[in-house]
């Protein structure tokens, strides 16, 4: 390696540790190569009588202390880990295209045309009971929130659409998404609709409706969140 | 095989001390002719480029000779080699004829001389390089590596054509479910009897059937079978002469009233007024 | 050691340390939390585009050369690595092994020195046909991988030497073999063979030689495969 390229620093530091005694030598290779943190008394059972265990330690904490990699103490035993700040680097991130479930997708548009609306209302439209992934999976897409609580029995959560789902869908207002004509003339109704067949009018107004009552503190905490934090840590 | 084993070393085993007399007939201790070749040749004592190729054929025909009379059984190779040392031996102690084809007794000699000094060069390299230090034995990797965290941050993906399509297709396929399979919430005749009887009772003047049947409409599924019912119970009252019943065109609103003891002189009286735009 | 002159020597590293650039911190992070060595392109994606990779690496190498770990190439590839002296220290750590016979570390060295080799070639150098035991033997350690096919009658399987081998041995490349140089310079391998007996220089480019093919599919079917996966759990 060319000497000269090197920085005036590391050459400093070079001749600095030139100094350093031989027993940091070991003890940052026995705590680099152990799988397990070492407490002292192991170390000092492999290291030579007469060193000086505990303070050799302390001063290895002190020479790491500003490095990528610090000797920290975990319940009395050391290990070498990544400096706290430097945690990010242990993690790779990277984006996941992932295509919605029909059934996650049926009841998106449930949401989105009959806000608000319950659990048991979206099962009742749909037929069929929902998984618990599938408002777990919307949630997650951040395109549908809990916005408040109906006046009845049970006093169940109330979904509706977010920005975020005008936003993703490109949407201006819930009131453009197609009414039951032009689904019909859009040929995604082949017209064998029985009378009296209705589709309403959507409105994701925020404020709460007749027979809803306000979200309380908690709710949120529940899960039914939009999970932006969560996904983070996932 | 999944089951985990011991990394490699390079550690020799069984290695034949240098020392070892050479005829000692133990071919099994030998690997191969060649490194036979190459134990008595070390036995010179000289340097392999100036061994006597001749008095190596010797020694090794010596040998193979011993290992016969012991009747030990010798590999394919070892005899393959003495029958081509023996040719060679032959060749060397000849005088070479001029018109001869293919390689000189000499070429042959250097040639096995070569391979004997190639294989011993390759030796020499197998200890330097078992001589370097080893993971995991001389030197160590970091004994607790900190695994990198894949975080996959899911982009959902959907096409507001996906929504609508899942949405209309669900709606039409639960809408023809429920035609299929109706509520059989049916009034019978007598019920819609019992309750037309008593609305009559309280209207004497042109009142529509469906403003009164709206009123036990409890939901809009159930609202063909009320009608049904109803007008099927209209028609008995009207026959029985308790009501009377009008409606002014085809499929017009149906307006009826009690007929009434004073009304029973002029059935004709009133007309209901004409709906305009009901129904 | 008296305490006075090491925390002098600890205190003038602290003050040199506190100006190493903070990409010697992450690269110093990366390279101890990954348990493979890690290339200077995978490095420089976490650090910032006007970094000279190379250069910090050197940098970085020069700093720990005189520690107990030590930063070192591995075919190519950057990973620290506890300090070759130190070895009497951690024979705790050392994992027990098996031994390879002789015929194996022979047919090593010939595979590892005269790649790409086929099974006749080895066989000549020896002198000896190999057993069939040897070969599967080395395939398992992961340290050999059929490269290819000679073009040649019966085309058969040619053999190199892995990253994995490399790695075990702690070689940046092949061309640092040990008694590489007095092996080619021995004259042994020069015009005075027959025909086949040259030695090239050594290399594991996995591209294919001019007298070489490829594998087909199925060759790899035959436990020929190189086992790199398996060596990563052994």
């Amino acid at each position: 390696m060319p000497r000269l390229a090197r920085s005036q620093a590391v050459a400093e530091e070079t001749s600095v540790t030139e100094l350093r005694p031989e027993h940091l030598r070991l003890l940052e290779a026995m705590l680099f190569a152990s799988a397990e943190p070492l407490d002292a008394a192991t170390l000092a059972e492999r290291l030579p009588e007469e060193m000086d265990v505990e303070a050799a330690l302390e001063a290895l904490q002190q020479e790491y202390a500003t490095r990528g990699v610090n000797l920290v103490r975990i319940a009395g035993k050391w290990t070498f880990r990544t400096a706290t700040d430097l945690s990010w680097l242990l993690s790779r991130e990277a984006v996941e295209t992932r295509k919605l479930s029909r059934a996650a997708l049926e009841t998106l548009a449930i949401i989105a045309y009959h806000q608000p609306v319950t659990r048991a209302e979206i099962e009742d439209i749909r037929g069929v009971s929902a998984s618990k992934g599938t408002l777990d999976v919307l949630l997650e897409t951040g395109w549908i929130r809990p916005r408040g609580r109906r006046k009845a029995p049970g006093r169940p959560l109330t979904f509706g659409t977010t920005e975020a789902f005008l936003a993703h869908f490109g949407l201006e207002s819930l009131s453009v998404l197609p009414g039951l004509e032009e689904l019909k003339g859009a040929g995604l109704f082949d017209g064998r609709l029985p009378a009296g067949f209705a589709m309403p009018a959507p409105s994701d107004d925020p404020a709460l409706r007749e027979d809803e009552e306000p979200l309380e503190e908690g709710d949120l905490d529940l899960g039914l969140a939009p999970r932006v934090s969560r996904v983070d840590e996932e | 095989m999944m089951i985990a084993q011991p990394p490699f070393t390079t550690d020799i085993v069984a290695e034949r001390a240098e020392d070892e007399p050479a005829l000692i007939v133990d071919v099994e201790g030998f690997e191969g002719p060649l490194d036979l070749l190459l134990t008595l040749a070390r036995n010179q004592k000289v340097d392999l480029a100036k061994i006597s190729i001749l008095a190596l054929a010797d020694q090794y025909l010596a040998f193979i000779e011993q290992a016969r009379q012991l009747r030990l059984e010798l590999a394919a190779d070892y005899l393959v080699m003495a029958a081509w040392l023996a040719y060679l031996k032959s060749r060397l102690l000849l005088p070479e004829t001029e018109e001869a084809e293919g390689p000189t007794a000499e070429d042959m000699a250097n040639s096995l001389a070569l391979r004997l000094k190639r294989l011993e060069a390759f030796r020499a390299v197998a200890q330097e390089l078992m001589g370097l230090p080893q993971l995991s034995r001389d030197v160590f990797a970091r004994g607790a590596p900190e695994p990198i965290v894949d975080i996959k941050h899911p982009q959902w993906k959907a096409t507001l054509y996906d929504l609508l399509s899942a949405y209309a297709a669900q709606r039409q396929k639960q809408a023809l479910a429920h035609v299929e399979l109706p509520h059989r919430t049916v009034w019978s005749l007598a019920d819609a009897r019992t309750a037309l009887e008593r609305l009559i009772g309280s209207a004497t003047d042109w009142t529509r059937l469906d403003q009164y049947l709206i009123a036990y409409v409890v939901e809009p599924s159930q609202r063909a079978t009320v009608m049904a019912s109803s007008f099927a119970s209209t028609l008995e009252l009207v026959r029985e002469g308790l009501i009377e019943l009008h409606q002014h065109a085809a499929f017009a609103p149906l307006y009826l009233r009690k007929r009434a003891a004073e009304n029973q002189a002029d059935a004709s009286g009133r007309t209901p007024p004409v709906a305009t735009n009901e129904g």
